[in-house]
């Protein structure tokens, strides 16, 4: 018997977050090493408001890009070890459902709590008055392509015994074009310029992910799970 | 219906979802004007389709062609002063205090970064020299008179 | 076991590499409604491989396997609704209790969770219903699987080294089960070390060896 | 179309196919190779603006060129190898990746060298300078993930949809940074209606192109043999070959 | 010819490390390349003959194996 899509989605996605919720390390460390990185900043470029200021919108874009990344293995990791990840595929259910839950989750777990975080760390880092709103708007936006383009990465390398180095090799230059159109959206805000066309492009970036990683995931999980 | 076309249905109709998003934020943002990059002329009148100006401390990137005869090197240290012009009519000025490339001479078209301190002088922390897309031998080049070639900007 | 029965999965010709040994080569059969099918061998010549391409989830190096004359790849979705696999890994979270992880397993094939309780009896874990899976051992994972069967409505089950978390009463128990199951018109493909206590006509062997190329 | 590859589909017949294909790859490539970057360095012009600096060019705009063309290539392959099941497609990733790699790596090191004189920097954050840097990461990431594998078939799989993702992206990259920072020439040798280079500084490039593209040919069919081999090793036919090599 | 001496060659207008760089980096490059990929059909031959020697010793103790169990059974329908 196959249940709808949306009641397997519900089902995936709620397991994953209980799970989440019950090992609360896991949703805790990513948040704390991005406050950590972002705090580190200051420390090392020195504490001039001026500079942190020009420096605010790409350290927090960095700083949230690595959070994301050190947080991905779990992704499909313990589910790949324990057994889990061949019943998910073996559910009656199609594969890029079960990948998108997976996801979902994923981003509620780690993008989430960034978003919530973020502007706390723009006052440390002296962040432009003007760039809150672009600051939160390009991290709801851009933190669910990172989850997406990371899912094909962790995907790929879930079955490998040392595949956390080789993750960021693949991932990471498939992040530039996210950097590169929120820490823009960010500095045009602070010039009083409009952004709506970073946004634009991140919203692209994110259905053009959206639709096309969940094909790329699921024949990578084939591959790892073989 | 059986799981195989719902199946089907479902990938075909969220990938031309997808694709059509993609399409339209895209052209959206390429309306959008959100390029830092200016000409002089756009320095000091805005640029000509959104009326976007730069403000004074702000960083952006200028390009357009070297005055002839604007060039002022000081003789003690590496500073050195020059007009910026384009096709139309304003030109800016461009402070800079480091070793120019080798290809920058009058005429030849740059790129300047860095801050702009009032509303037609910048202070550059980078110039580069952009040569174009055309390779030919001195005396080609001479017989045609390119060496005042016309700007791209 | 009456040949009319129809076919319900067939491999075809199928050929089977691990990191350059040949595990198989062209080894074709067909599983019919009602079929107990025993594979055997020693350590090392593929049974878990051959139950995993069965399963659809390893690619063999050549041939298909076909469900109901159809090549798997092709009926993914019907052949996942019509399967029920336990392999070496129980698939069971430390963070659910042991009733969660069952009726994850049951809600996701469409049936019944709320029995997940009752159904953890059958295979001797009444009480631990609540325990947290992290708490339990590895054999005690296996049985929360196994408790799978008991409410399978899947045709085709295919489990490798299903009795080796269960004692001797847990193994007839589960014989019994897989008689009832191909009864229905199911079928069971399994790996076993011990011996099934089945009538030998109840069953039938496919015997891999080392193969030398 | 099918019918007429099915032969060279077959690995035993690649591999004998490719094998005499090499020599005379090997030697079209050495001759086009020495009198391209002969007349290049020798005999042609120096530039009305770059002077003898542009004899830079007859290494960097090839290398830059078959760097793509490697990479839509392995992206090709891939896409063979997921859709149609072609085993040959996944040793042909696997052949082209660190050829692709290293002519990556020199349109990288030549294109610091020329631009240290005519821009004045070693390295600027140009969209066309970013994309090959990020290319040469991509490319190191498909060689990384097929090492990575010890199943030679797994990582056959692995690099194609990595290589087909990276396809993808590519152009994604090259444009955002595009949009970011540009400041690299436009492109020259595209325009060939009406190339904006003369005949004699044009007649070397491309001999040197073609040179460079059947060099990139002869070290793609060794590494392709190799592949072969190396994936088919239980075959009778590659264990009568080896017993050759004994 | 461009130039008019060997030294104005070596020189290139000023420009001479630069084009001898990139020429140098490119030969070096391209000469490991090769080296790489001429060995590589060696070194995986080289692979393959170990194992069949690996596989001979194998097929020999299972044959030897398989001598002595027929040998037992005989000796027990004696018995």
């Amino acid at each position: 018997m196959q249940l709808s899509y949306r009641r397997a989605f519900s089902t995936i996605l709620k397991r994953d977050l209980v799970i989440a919720f019950r090992h609360r390390d896991d949703i805790l460390n990513p948040i704390l090493f991005f406050i950590i990185v972002v705090s580190l900043f200051p420390l090392g470029v020195g504490p001039a408001a001026n500079t942190l200021m020009k420096i605010a919108p790409g350290v927090i874009w960095v700083a949230a890009l690595l959070s994301t990344l050190l947080s991905l293995e779990r992704l499909f990791k313990h589910d790949y070890n324990d057994g889990s990840l061949e019943q998910l595929l073996l559910m009656p259910c199609p594969t890029f459902v079960l990948v998108l839950a997976k996801i979902t989750a994923h981003w509620l777990i780690t993008g989430l709590p960034l978003i919530i975080i973020a502007p706390f760390l723009g006052v440390l880092l002296n962040l432009h008055q003007d760039s809150y709103v672009a600051l939160m708007l390009s991290l709801l936006l851009g933190t669910p392509v990172l989850s997406l383009l990371g899912a094909i990465g962790v995907a790929l390398t879930v079955g490998l015994k040392k595949g956390g180095v080789l993750l960021s090799l693949l991932v990471l230059p498939l992040y530039i074009p996210v950097l590169i159109f929120a820490t823009g959206a960010i500095d045009a805000a602070s010039m009083n310029l409009p952004y709506n066309g970073h946004l634009a492009i991140i919203a692209a970036l994110f259905f053009g992910s959206l639709t096309l990683a969940p094909f790329a995931v699921g024949s990578a999980l084939k591959v790892s799970t073989n | 219906m059986n799981p195989r076309r719902k199946k089907r249905l479902a990938i075909v109709s969220s990938v031309l979802i997808g694709a059509a998003a993609v399409a339209g934020f895209s052209l959206y943002a390429l309306n959008e004007n959100f390029d830092l990059f200016f000409t002089p002329t756009e320095v000091v009148n805005g640029k000509a389709d959104s009326g976007i100006m730069p403000v004074v401390g702000q960083r952006i990137r200028v390009g357009g062609m070297v005055v002839v005869g604007s060039v002022k090197r000081d003789s003690e240290s590496l500073k050195v002063a020059f007009k910026l012009k384009d096709s139309g009519s304003e030109t800016i000025t461009i402070k800079y205090e480091k070793i120019l490339p080798d290809l920058f001479r009058e005429g030849q078209g740059i790129v300047a970064q860095g801050i702009l301190t009032s509303n037609d002088t910048l202070e550059a922390s980078e110039v580069l020299a952009k040569h174009d897309e055309e390779y030919m031998p001195k005396e080609i080049a001479d017989a045609m008179g390119k060496e005042h070639k016309k700007p791209t900007y | 076991m009456t040949p009319t029965t129809p076919v319900l999965l067939s491999a075809d010709k199928l050929t089977c590499i691990r990191e350059d040994r040949l595990l198989f080569d062209e080894l074709s059969f067909v599983v019919r409604g009602g079929d107990i099918i025993q594979i055997e061998g020693a350590n090392g010549t593929g049974k878990t491989s051959l139950l995993r391409i069965l399963a659809g989830l390893s690619q063999p190096y050549s041939g298909e396997v076909l469900y109901k004359d159809q090549v798997i790849k092709h009926c993914d979705d019907e052949y996942k609704a019509d399967l029920l696999f336990i392999g070496h890994l129980a698939g069971i979270k430390g963070e659910m209790s042991s009733e969660e992880n069952l009726a994850f397993y049951l809600k996701m094939h469409g049936l019944d969770a709320s029995k997940a309780e009752a159904t953890l009896d059958e295979v001797n874990l009444f009480g631990f219903e609540d325990a947290m899976a992290s708490n339990l051992s590895a054999g005690q994972h296996r049985r929360i699987a196994l408790a799978r069967l008991w409410q399978s409505q899947n045709k085709i089950w295919i489990l490798d080294e299903p009795f080796t978390a269960i004692d001797k009463a847990g193994v007839k128990k589960l014989e019994q089960l897989m008689l009832k199951h191909t009864q229905n018109g199911g079928a069971v493909i399994l790996t076993t070390h011990q011996d099934l206590s089945l009538n030998s006509n109840d069953f039938s062997k496919i015997i891999l060896e080392h193969q030398f190329f | 179309m099918w019918k007429w590859l099915h032969p060279y589909a077959n690995p035993e017949v690649s591999y004998h196919f490719t094998g005499k294909l090499i020599p005379w790859f090997a030697i079209i490539s050495a001759i086009l190779l020495t009198v391209g970057l002969g007349m290049g360095l020798l005999y042609s012009p120096a530039d009305y603006q770059q002077g003898n600096s542009v004899r830079i060019f007859y290494l960097h705009v090839p290398a830059a060129m078959l760097s793509m063309g490697l990479y839509l290539g392995m992206a090709i392959a891939g896409l063979t190898a997921l859709v149609w099941q072609m085993k040959l497609a996944e040793s042909s990733i696997a052949a082209l990746a660190p050829v692709g790699a290293t002519f990556t790596a020199i349109a990288l090191l030549t294109g610091a060298a020329w631009g240290k004189p005519m821009w004045g920097a070693w390295w600027v954050w140009d969209a066309r300078l970013t994309s090959e840097l990020i290319l040469l990461f991509l490319y190191f990431g498909v060689m990384a993930l097929q090492n990575a594998f010890e199943d030679k078939a797994l990582a056959g799989k692995a690099a194609s949809i990595l290589a087909l993702v990276g396809v993808i992206n590519l152009p994604i990259i090259h444009y955002s940074v595009e949009w970011w920072n540009t400041l690299h020439q436009g492109a020259t040798v595209s325009k060939f209606e009406k190339p904006s280079m003369s005949i004699d500084m044009l007649r070397p490039f491309l001999l040197s192109l073609f040179g460079f593209a059947f060099l990139a040919g002869t070290l793609v069919c060794m590494r392709f043999r190799a592949e072969i081999i190396e994936r088919n090793s239980m075959r009778p036919w590659v264990k009568a070959l080896a017993k050759e090599h004994n | 010819m461009a130039f008019d001496s060997i030294n104005e060659f070596f020189n290139m207008g000023g420009y001479g490390f630069y084009v001898w760089l990139s020429y140098g980096f490119t030969a070096l490059l391209l000469v490991l390349l090769t080296i790489n990929s001429k060995g590589k059909d060696k070194r995986i031959f080289k692979q393959i003959n170990k194992r069949i020697k690996r596989e001979e010793k194998l097929k020999q103790v299972a044959k030897r194996n398989a001598s002595v169990k027929q040998n037992a059974q005989s000796d027990q329908k004696v018995v």
